[in-house]
């Protein structure tokens, strides 16, 4: 075990896995008794990538994540009923209702930044805030995450070449889940090694084991020393896995881009079970601790969802509001009604 | 008072700006105007270390702007090619343009993007011949498009100011037009239109280099044959001034609406609608729309000028419907 | 006639047309399982080098779309999601739709783009939800919005056969809806309207799914007010069928717009605005207009009605232009 | 190097440069003296590459240029009096008049342009790629781009796609030393561009690409390979390129001539290669005098052929914006 995660640091991470897994199961739950509108994209199986590299850096580092990336609320220690007050379209929603899954915005309290969904659309942005890091003179560094899918965008190539170039602190995390919705990482991306398109814009790519968050956690440490030093960009490509499918409605589709068997191989190595099993073998925990910790999640699940369901509709004029932050009469227009 | 020109002005405007506000950044890309560009402007915000030059990357650029306004800094970026628009479409519309309202009203992104040298008159063929601002206020972003020296110094800082994505465009065609412009650093609000030339027989709605050519004929028409023009230009794009073309054609009750991007969908149609929808009962004749056409810019001359809205054009509306 | 979902008849049309045609190939994300189900089992038919998948890069997609037309193929291309548009604008607008103009009308562009699933699907939020129609409308480009699966299927195959990039947008909310199809292939021709339902007192003009509420509110207007509604589907957005408008104002005088794009410089703009300037002699009353308001479409439930048009808002707005007190 | 090439390819090598040598002076004259349509700039010493490229090329197969379209179109064998029409915005031109100088195409000879700057057609080379693969043409897509778009974002999406799907496309970058303020080395780490070859697992290489030999046999052997085995290539080369300043609008209506006074008019890459030619005595100072005579000539002609040339007429614009024409479109707006 790295030498900084102690016993309190592992039962930690344990709990931060675990809420997220409960959370997310929670919410496609919930989606499908009706509660929640629309697809959810929820990260099973890919916890372990968010939870590593989130205890690798300081809480005051900028994080943007991907439409996966559930675990870094719970590493951050935000409330789970704001989320999910915001995914019933309730005004106490970390975005009083007008976001929703996917747009949960933490950036002023917690420098966590989901709101944009674009695909692969906080690469350029975090481009941007490690930029303004550099030019401000914080010391912060920024970590974004995006998936293989991403990697076929163009402006992830912009932005490794634009932080190669003025040398920015900061950390592209790929989460290759291996598909890029059906499509495959391997038919998608024209290199084996995921690596190379770091070097050839001259800098570091480190793969590692997405699914071992005690191997992202150090290589995560290892980067983070670097990036703060100057030394520019560095491109981590962590592989690991999603035990659902792209989004909710998957199920009813019928898809055969993956077989049962892959998923199975993949599961026997899910971290909410390999991490526990790792604790108690290397006798850092008992089984009894992990248990109390369960229990903690399970009645923090509870509270979280009876949060969610008390709070209260915003009003349907509140739709004209919070467009523009400097605002002028006549906008945003609205039409006959 | 001294004269200056529309883009001295405007970069004199930026320069002051970038002097008291310490967060405001200018993010530019490399080109080839860069050396002399601003010798000829005789300004030297290049010696300040606040001018960041980025290769050509113009997603990333924009979108990267979005993140240096997330952490508190005030970018105006320098789009010095219209296509940029339409290479980081997606940064403008659905990331700059929704990302405060999608937060909640919590986020704030005050960037501004400036448009330089954006139509057909700077000699490049078709290209780089759009006035795309018509897709940015359909995409809800506030425009501006200043008509004179004066007004482009003093938009462009209350742009700056503004707490929302601006887009500041500077027509091609008045950039180098002179006008008296105050030394000392001022602010035109946004959302107020301004009367050009007043008159009481029709209300001509223009915009950017359009402003002089409905001047032009404005007096032309006046002094040969006593029709009373009033130009009405409403300098913001979005939010646009209803109020004062309200007052203008409560008097006047006939406008012609010239604008230099495509008729369809275009800010001619959106103001027309507005006509058309509140201010219907003060409408004595038909709304014209003298624009540019569907079509893109050809290179040939003579097909130019089938294309683009002209003094000719113009005058032949006012005539149609006086 | 047999009734069949609009989706089906969206993929019957594409699948006859690849029969009948070995030049149309598609492409898109997730074409092969496809997300949508506007390419579903084409793969297992027509094989990998019809069917092809791309990897998440829009521009260099339609890129590709725009070579291989050039060279004679007639590509249609799927965006899975409607701001995919945005990604690809450049290579959409300044290419696709320009490049036969600057070649002196030498080269031919045949392409087609789906967009299935456009418009606010219920819980999709500011940044899946939008008609990015009015977009490509100001770039010159001809859009079409088949509003029900006749149509859908018919329009399709025109938009295939037609020379020039087209846009097809296939509206949310209606792609589960049924109608009666004809089996065999046939075309409806672009640039022409359709009367959805004649009436003589006031004309609604309907894109999209918003045809479908103009239908039902015209029925109810006439059955309990016995107000007359005609409702106007302009069917082809570019080019606009203005004749046909012309015939329907003059009788009626008064018009309602209802389309479900933003409002400023949206497509209900450039109605008002040529009725403004063509027909103004022939309206008695303002126009009104029913759009959504400029503003991302919002998560929650109560606020994404008030932002988006819907059948109250357009049964109020006749109201008051009938000059019923009840509005 | 210059040892493989016969001497006939050599003495046609000449000739070319010399041509688009002289049409793009006779152009910024054209522009001076206020007889067409104003240009923004004129830019050489992209020639070498021009030529070798095309020459390297078969004849059905495909090109698309940068902004210097023209140096490719003489390359590929265009037709001076097209290509003078078309300057002269004339209906005889290679686009009818719709085109202008930039960005010049020539279907019929397989040189198209992408409308921009910022060489974004070089995603359209995906699609004439593709379908030569579909149909089993076997043709190979010689793709332009310059340094200053490198790092757009669809350079990169075009070939992870060219590669992921295997497409024969060449991806010539002209990576030019003296243009666009700070040299774009500044800007990267990896010195060269062909470095990027790497990220996307093809064949890189970086040559001199003022030496027309150089050019025209690193081509010849790439263009082979893409054949052979229909894999994606980048060939980087390295030139000195001059802008000619020409525009008067905007910025320039303030103060004439943004540009240095460069020599513009520098022909280093034909004085070398002319050297090349006597050292060898593959021609005569005379024999080349001759050339130019006779190429000043045909352009002579060629001008003449455009001035008399008729305009485009205005219903051709709807015709080159549709090629199925409808009602109502292009929309037009009011006109008396």
């Amino acid at each position: 075990m790295h030498k900084d995660l102690n016993k309190k640091k592992c039962l930690e991470i344990f709990k931060q896995l675990y809420l997220t897994r409960r959370y997310s199961e929670t919410v496609v739950d919930l989606g499908d008794k009706g509660y929640i509108r629309g697809p959810l994209h929820p990260g099973l199986g890919m916890e372990a990538v968010c939870v590593g590299v989130l205890n690798a850096i300081d809480n005051n580092d900028f994080i943007g994540l991907s439409h996966r990336g559930q675990a870094a609320y719970a590493v951050r220690n935000v409330k789970i009923g704001i989320l999910l007050a915001e995914q019933f379209g309730k005004k106490d929603g970390c975005n009083h209702g007008k976001g929703g899954t996917m747009h949960f915005n933490l950036f002023n309290e917690k420098r966590l930044f989901e709101v944009d969904s674009e695909v692969a659309g906080k690469v350029p942005i975090f481009t941007g805030v490690a930029l303004g890091c550099k030019l401000r003179g914080l010391k912060q560094i920024s970590v974004v995450f995006y998936g293989d899918g991403g990697m076929s965008e163009g402006w992830v190539h912009e932005s490794m070449n634009l932080a190669k170039t003025f040398n920015l602190p900061i950390i592209f995390v790929v989460e290759n889940n291996r598909y890029a919705v059906t499509t495959k990482v391997e038919y998608a991306c024209s290199v084996k090694n995921l690596t190379d398109r770091a070097k050839a814009y001259g800098f570091e790519g480190i793969e590692v084991d997405g699914m071992d968050v005690e191997k992202i956690y150090t290589v995560t440490k290892e980067s983070v020393l670097k990036v703060r030093n100057g030394s520019g960009p560095i491109n981590i490509i962590a592989n690991t896995y999603r035990f659902c499918g792209h989004f909710t409605a998957e199920k009813i589709l019928n898809l055969h881009y993956r077989s049962q068997e892959e998923v199975e191989e993949w599961e026997k190595r899910d971290p909410i079970l390999t991490w526990p099993q790792k604790l108690i073998e290397e006798g850092i925990c008992k089984r009894e601790e992990i248990e109390s910790v369960k229990e903690m999640v399970e009645k923090e699940i509870i509270e979280a969802v009876e949060f969610a369901k008390s709070s209260e509709l915003p009003t349907p004029e509140d739709a004209l509001r919070g467009m523009y932050a400097t605002e002028y009469p006549g906008i945003p227009r609205k039409g006959w009604f | 008072m001294r004269e200056l020109s529309c883009i001295q002005a405007a970069y004199e405007g930026l320069e002051k700006e970038i002097s008291r506000d310490q967060n405001v950044y200018l993010i530019k890309k490399e080109n080839i105007f860069n050396k002399k560009f601003f010798e000829v402007l005789n300004n030297d915000i290049l010696k300040n270390d606040k001018v960041i030059s980025t290769p050509k990357s113009e997603a990333t650029i924009i979108s990267s702007a979005t993140g240096l306004a997330l952490i508190g800094l005030r970018p105006v970026v320098e789009l010095n090619q219209i296509e940029d628009i339409f290479l980081a479409f997606s940064a403008l519309i659905d990331q700059a343009a929704k990302l405060r309202y999608i937060s909640g009203g919590k986020l704030m992104f005050p960037i501004t993007y400036l448009c330089v040298e954006n139509n057909v008159y700077n000699d490049n063929d078709g290209q780089h011949s759009d006035n795309p601002y018509s897709f940015l206020i359909h995409g809800g972003m506030k425009v501006v498009i200043p008509s004179c020296a004066c007004d482009a110094k003093g938009l462009l800082v209350s742009a700056i100011r503004d707490n929302d994505p601006v887009a500041v465009f500077l027509p091609t065609r008045v950039l180098a037009e002179k006008g008296e412009v105050p030394e000392e650093q001022y602010t035109i609000p946004l959302g107020k239109a301004e009367i050009k030339k007043t008159g009481s027989d029709i209300t001509v709605v223009a915009t950017g280099h359009c402003v002089n050519i409905a001047i032009d004929i404005a007096r032309k028409l006046e002094a040969e044959e006593g029709i009373s023009v009033e130009v009405f230009d409403p300098r913001t794009l979005l939010p646009f001034d209803k109020e004062t073309l309200e007052k203008s054609i409560s008097k006047t009750g006939k406008v012609v609406i010239i604008d230099d991007s495509p008729i369809s969908c275009g800010f001619a149609s959106m103001v027309s609608s507005i006509l058309m929808e509140e201010y219907y009962e003060y409408l004595k004749r038909p709304v014209r729309r003298i624009t540019r056409e569907d079509i893109p810019i050809p290179f040939s001359k003579s097909l130019k000028k089938y294309v683009l809205p002209n003094s000719e054009k113009l005058e032949n509306a006012i005539r149609s419907i006086i | 006639m047999r009734e069949i979902r609009y989706l089906q008849a969206v993929a019957e049309a594409l699948n006859n047309e690849m029969k009948i045609n070995e030049d149309v190939i598609v492409m898109g994300e997730d074409v092969r399982e496809s997300l949508r189900g506007v390419t579903k089992g084409l793969y297992n038919i027509f094989g990998k080098d019809r069917v092809i998948d791309f990897p998440i890069s829009e521009q260099g997609m339609i890129g590709c779309g725009i070579g291989s037309a050039i060279s004679g193929l007639r590509p249609v291309i799927e965006f899975q999601i409607n701001e995919f548009t945005f990604f690809a604008f450049e290579q959409l607008i300044l290419q696709s739709q320009r490049l036969r103009f600057y070649s002196g009308g030498k080269i031919k562009i045949p392409v087609t783009y789906i967009v299935p699933g456009s418009g606010a699907r219920g819980g999709i939020s500011g940044q899946h939800s939008d008609n990015p129609y009015s977009f490509l409308i100001h770039g010159g480009m001809k859009v079409v919005i088949p509003s029900c699966a006749c149509d859908a299927k018919g329009l399709l195959v025109s938009a295939i056969r037609d020379n020039d990039p087209v846009a097809v947008f296939l509206p949310t909310r209606v792609l589960a809806e049924k109608g009666e199809v004809p089996e065999e292939q046939y075309t409806i021709p672009l640039g022409k309207a359709e009367i959805k339902k004649t009436g003589s007192d006031i004309t609604v003009v309907a894109t999209g799914h918003c045809v479908n509420i103009a239908i039902d509110i015209a029925r109810k207007l006439e059955a309990e007010e016995g107000i007359s509604v005609e409702v106007f589907d302009p069917r082809t957005l570019l080019p606009f069928d203005k004749e046909t408008l012309e015939k329907s104002i003059s009788k009626t005088g008064k018009v309602v717009i209802i389309d479900d794009s933003p409002i400023s410089c949206g497509f209900s703009n450039e109605v008002a605005a040529l009725i403004g300037e063509e027909y103004f002699s022939k309206i008695k009353a303002p126009v009104k207009i029913i759009a959504r308001a400029d503003v991302p479409v919002p998560f929650s439930e109560p606020l994404e009605e008030y932002v988006l048009p819907n059948s109250e808002k357009l049964e109020k707005a006749i109201y008051m232009l009938m000059g019923r007190t009840n509005a | 190097m210059t040892d493989q090439i016969s001497k006939e390819i050599m003495i046609k090598f000449y000739k070319i440069l010399e041509t688009i040598h002289i049409v793009k002076n006779n152009i910024s004259m054209l522009v001076k003296n206020n007889e067409i349509e104003k240009i923004k700039y004129i830019s050489y010493g992209e020639e070498a590459i021009a030529v070798g490229i095309c020459s390297a090329l078969e004849e059905s197969d495909i090109i698309i240029n940068t902004y210097d379209g023209i140096s490719n179109l003489i390359a590929r064998g265009g037709n001076l009096n097209s290509i003078f029409a078309e300057i002269f915005g004339k209906s005889d031109g290679y686009n009818n008049g719709a085109r202008g100088y930039f960005n010049i195409s020539a279907p019929e000879l397989g040189v198209y342009s992408a409308n921009s700057f910022s060489d974004t057609g070089v995603a359209m080379g995906l699609g004439f790629a593709l379908s030569s693969k579909l149909r089993k043409e076997n043709k190979v897509i010689a793709a332009f781009y310059n340094n200053e778009t490198a790092n757009e974002g669809i350079i990169h999406e075009s070939m992870n796609i060219a590669s992921a799907f295997d497409l024969p496309i060449l991806f010539v970058c002209k990576n030019s030393k003296n243009i666009k303020g700070p040299l774009p080395e500044e800007f990267l780490e990896a010195k060269e561009f062909s470095m990027r070859a790497l990220g996307y697992e093809i064949h890189g290489t970086t040559i001199n690409g003022m030496d027309i030999a150089s050019v025209y046999n690193s081509a010849k052997k790439i263009v082979k390979n893409i054949r052979e085995h229909n894999r994606p290539a980048i060939l980087e080369c390295i030139t000195n390129n001059y802008y000619e300043d020409l525009s008067s609008s905007g910025l320039n209506a303030i103060n004439k001539n943004i540009f240095d006074e460069v020599e513009f008019n520098d022909n280093s890459i034909i004085k070398n290669f002319s050297k090349i030619l006597l050292d060898k005595s593959i021609l005569t100072q005379k024999e080349m005098k001759n050339v130019k005579h006779e190429v000043s000539y045909l352009i002579k002609k060629a001008i003449e052929f455009s001035k008399s040339s008729v305009d485009p007429k205005p219903e051709s614009l709807t015709k080159f914006m549709y090629a199925d024409e409808y009602l109502n479109i292009p929309k037009q707006g009011w006109l008396s």
